[in-house]
């Protein structure tokens, strides 16, 4: 049988300026990693068209525990909170410990 | 060189094609680092070639210059700032972040002013390249000062501070002191800087083999670079209404600010000729489009970055890209007639 | 307490020629945004090996409101219908408001 | 009514040499395709920064119907025991059909 | 210069190590963006140059060269489409999608003769430049008009009209204005024209400044771009089985039809020389893998893309590479001694 | 020259900017694909380059040198596995893992090598480059053979063989069948070998149109290649203290062990001038940190990547480009004296 393990996904879309930011905070939560990819897109805050510096957007996944998503999103609240604009969202996943 | 000869140099030609290509929806897409790759290779460029005419320079000078690019870029914020209070068409935090665009430099202006002067055959003094490294950081210090005043300002009249207050007081100095080494250890100034030391310090041999890079492919280089430039202009340009037409006009009327104190500085004060006194006043006419806007919105994100893109890099950097260059060599060139 | 509101996560994948077609039914369906990867792969229509401008896919993404999604699909359905390629799939996703 | 198929997307984050195994492992499970985003990130075997071929993630994503779950899981499950150090982890989505 | 003389330029040979790295499943991976920034610096050097030859070019020459174009671009596809009908091997929509790529042209196909011509020390005439800017887009809107009447002639025969009908109805008119206008505003048809203008208009001396960039490294950059397209070229050869080999011959056929329409025009109607007219060759032989497929996709979707995709790229552009452009060459020489 | 001479090529020197920029957390960043395209230039200039030498050489001494090279590919693997064992830090898998980095080579190293010597005025052989293409592969194949020996003798001393065991077995000679395959396939071997191929077998007449974009830009894109290869030196560091003082200078050591063996195989052996044998002595003491990493990652997923990569990279490399080649050349006169 396969060791599935039930765990969030959490997805933060924003500016890669807040890059370290982030993972500040995930090093600050304990999660194993994170895995970020470069993205484009648009939002409230207009268009990000990636061809810049100042306009390329991240897509920035952790994986953590169910018991540790509370802490990460109080984090992350906190950064909204004070005007940073990001798009966050959590999903349910199956982890594979092997 | 007048205003239409300007016009006709292949870099600014390719500015506008790229301009035209995105105002007719073309297809025409760049890949996504080429910019940021050109980049890179104008200011190693432009460094290495400024360092070595830098090695004989005189010191004196050198320093003068240093510290009258530290009083530009202390200065022009202020006034920016002054002038957008004035119209009352932003709110303070949103002034402070635009008033320190202006206060900062933009490089790719500063390079193709350079490439205007060499078409014109007009000699320029090296010591406006350390200005334009020193410029990159003061002005992002006036304006995260600038800031946070507001921010203080505001919570004064809003007594229930809520979450921006909790800024004040958690982020305070320790925040205050890593933008300090943000603004210091920014990519492009270490790059500018440490590309002129090089410059410098090799031996005229060992840069002689790197001539034919720093110098020969220089101009192409410099033209897919406004290429690209003049296509994310005119991708801001829809922007335009949101911002409204005086906010529209101190994106040209700032530039103008800018080159006069840059004339001032450059003929009167340093006593440049016309070529380097043109671009000290392209220095004060530009606005950063790549140091200061990660800065803004990592320091003040309650601050709008429609407003501060869409200025410096939809309305400025055209600007003076098309028209302010010719036109602060006419002034210069006027002012040293005087 | 966060507040994660439910909503829909809607990925396609398709050559990156229809994108702003992708753009222009966003808009339409009034989601508030949107976020594109650069992507490549393989599927029914051939390998897409992402290194010349006419092999490259998108994965790109919207976040709709529950009730949006039944629009969405359908006009994504009607491109499907009239023979452009591309992967679809829906997720569930919590969105942190605050 | 759309045909909004239940099915599983297996996404698989690990250094980017591992590409050619993974395509072929999907091959032999006769997924209908794949897709891959070039990622960077930071695990449990250090930085993987994304600047040289050398360490250079990718999130490899494939999307089957339920019942090939169990045996792509069964080969992924082998890789990892043999010591490749990679992130696996299984959603549930709808596939739009027609 | 014989075959085997081509065979040993350096481009080409960079084009079979390629080719080679992929037959072997060598891990030689380029980064995704090299191709596409290199056909950029390509297609901007070239106009530059062509630009600045036809600054001095013959205006009624000129004219006579565009008009030519768009009747090659506007025959060709309706030639390979009745071919490619009578081989009774691709659905009528297949054949239209097809057949536009064969009426446009492959600027790197292009550009590798030039460089075959310089090796050769064979005199070429500018205009043939031209044409290959104008012949990237006819050739999509007779595509677009053949698929758009077999798609109607379908419907005739199959009333169940349903999704595709509806696609003629409500699409009509407004998606032909809109691919009139993708097929005029593409990308490099934009990029090799605005470069042929300002090489056209830009003062000599600042021309002169953009040489290095344009002239001495082309070679080098010719040679890495066809480095790469060896490698896309072998990536397609996987395909050769699905798509039959009546439809690989039709990509070897098809080009030499466009060669001969290529060499009558270039040689009887525009009285070009033996350079020239082996560069219209080029233009009739080659087809288009950058500015038809994406068209193509959008317009008709109902094509398969690994038909289009592995004609032009896996099988047209390898042998005009290779066998093609040596091959006009004689032919074009023969014709001039008759 | 001297070390301090050394310290002055611009290559050097942006090799410490970029390793600075990161030391003091500076926000540069290069795109992500800029190291590998500017690697695959140096690979095919150098290639172009050599090869064009090479067409003259003699093909005894070409024979030999290509023997000698496979000698020590063959023979530093075994040397640093021993000297890895006897440091007891590391596990047999391991040492096998690093232990093939160093019988490998770093074209990198080899390339700042042939900047120092064109700086210094130091004449050398063109047989070295040969020795570069032909050394990449055989430590590949050491390292494995060293790697599934050691697994074998895990296996007897631990008798629950468990998945390990069903590698072996299943795997087996098919697999060692594919590394062969990868290892003489390896892309840069191919577009090292291509080149020069390419370059020996090309008309002089069509060599020279390439030699602007081979010679001319070399040295500037090497600066380039040399500041991003600092940065991701020192983005390493942080890695030092897992790995440990004496690991750390096993990465210092073991190039100085190679060197020794380089030295002896290019003045005794196959009689080098002084700068040839500091090529030699090169090849011996670089490691590699781009073929070799992904091969042990695929074929020995046991060893821990960041061993290797921070040894290579992260010590070995800065070691040699910074001290390394001054020293070499300096013990090369010493032994030719001698
Ligand atoms: N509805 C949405 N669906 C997907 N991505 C979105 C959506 N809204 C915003 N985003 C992404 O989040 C980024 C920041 O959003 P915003 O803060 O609204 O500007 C945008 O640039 C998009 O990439
Ligand atoms: N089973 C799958 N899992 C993940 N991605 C897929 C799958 N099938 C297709 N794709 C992606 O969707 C794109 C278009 O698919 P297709 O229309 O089947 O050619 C492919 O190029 C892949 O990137
Ligand atoms: N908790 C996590 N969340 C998201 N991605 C992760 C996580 N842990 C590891 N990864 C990704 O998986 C890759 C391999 O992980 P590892 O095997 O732990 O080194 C890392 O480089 C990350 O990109
Ligand atoms: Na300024
Ligand atoms: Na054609
Ligand atoms: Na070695």
């Amino acid at each position: 049988m396969h060791e599935l393990v039930p765990e969030k996904l959490v997805t933060i879309i924003a500016n890669d300026v807040f890059e370290d930011k982030l993972v500040a905070i995930v090093r600050r939560q304990k999660a194993s990693g994170y895995t970020i990819v470069r993205a484009r897109g648009a939002g409230s805050s207009g268009e990000q068209s990636g061809m810049l510096d100042i306009d390329t957007n991240i897509k920035f996944h952790v994986i953590i525990p169910v018991q540790g998503l509370s802490g990460l999103l109080d984090e992350l609240r906190g950064l909204k909170r004070r005007g940073y604009n990001m798009t966050v969202f959590v999903s349910d996943v199956s982890v594979l410990v092997s | 060189m007048s205003l239409l000869g300007n016009l006709l140099i292949p870099a600014v030609l390719f500015f506008a094609l790229g301009f035209l290509a995105r105002l007719v929806k073309s297809d025409l897409r760049m890949p996504p680092d080429l910019a940021k790759m050109l980049s890179i290779y104008l200011l190693v460029a432009i460094g290495l070639h400024g360092g070595f005419a830098l090695g004989k320079a005189e010191l004196a000078m050198a320093f003068s210059a240093v510290l009258w690019a530290i009083v530009l870029g202390f200065a022009l914020p202020l006034v920016g700032y002054a002038l957008l209070l004035a119209t009352r068409r932003v709110d303070p935090l949103n002034a402070a972040a635009i008033a320190a665009h202006y206060g900062s430099v933009s490089a790719g202006t500063f390079i193709t002013a350079i490439a205007y002067l060499d078409n014109a055959g007009v000699e320029y003094e090296s010591y406006p390249l350390i200005m334009l490294a020193v410029m990159e950081s003061p002005a992002i210090i006036v304006g995260l000062l600038l800031a946070s005043w507001s921010r203080q300002k505001l919570l004064a009249t809003a007594p229930v501070a809520g979450a921006a207050g909790a800024v004040m007081n958690n982020g305070g100095d320790r925040q205050l002191a890593r933008l300090l080494h943000d603004a210091f250890t920014n990519g492009s100034v270490m790059l500018l800087i440490g590309s002129m030391v090089i410059g410098a310090v090799s031996r005229p041999s060992a840069m002689e083999k790197l001539f034919p890079f720093v110098d020969e492919i220089f101009m192409g280089v410099l033209c897919l670079f406004l290429l690209e430039m003049g296509m994310e202009a005119a991708r801001r340009i829809g922007e335009f209404r949101k911002i409204g037409v005086v906010l529209v006009s101190f994106g040209v009327m700032m530039p103008l600010v800018g080159a006069l104190f840059g004339i001032l500085v450059g003929q009167w004060v340093l006593g440049f000729g016309v070529g380097g006194t043109t671009l000290v006043a392209v220095l004060g006419a530009s606005a950063s489009y790549i140091a200061v806007p990660p800065a803004m919105r990592l320091a003040v994100p309650e601050a709008n970055p429609s407003f501060y893109l869409t200025l410096s890099l939809g309305i400025t950097f055209p600007f003076n890209v098309v028209v302010g260059i010719p036109l602060y060599h006419f002034l210069a060139t006027l002012f040293a007639a005087a």
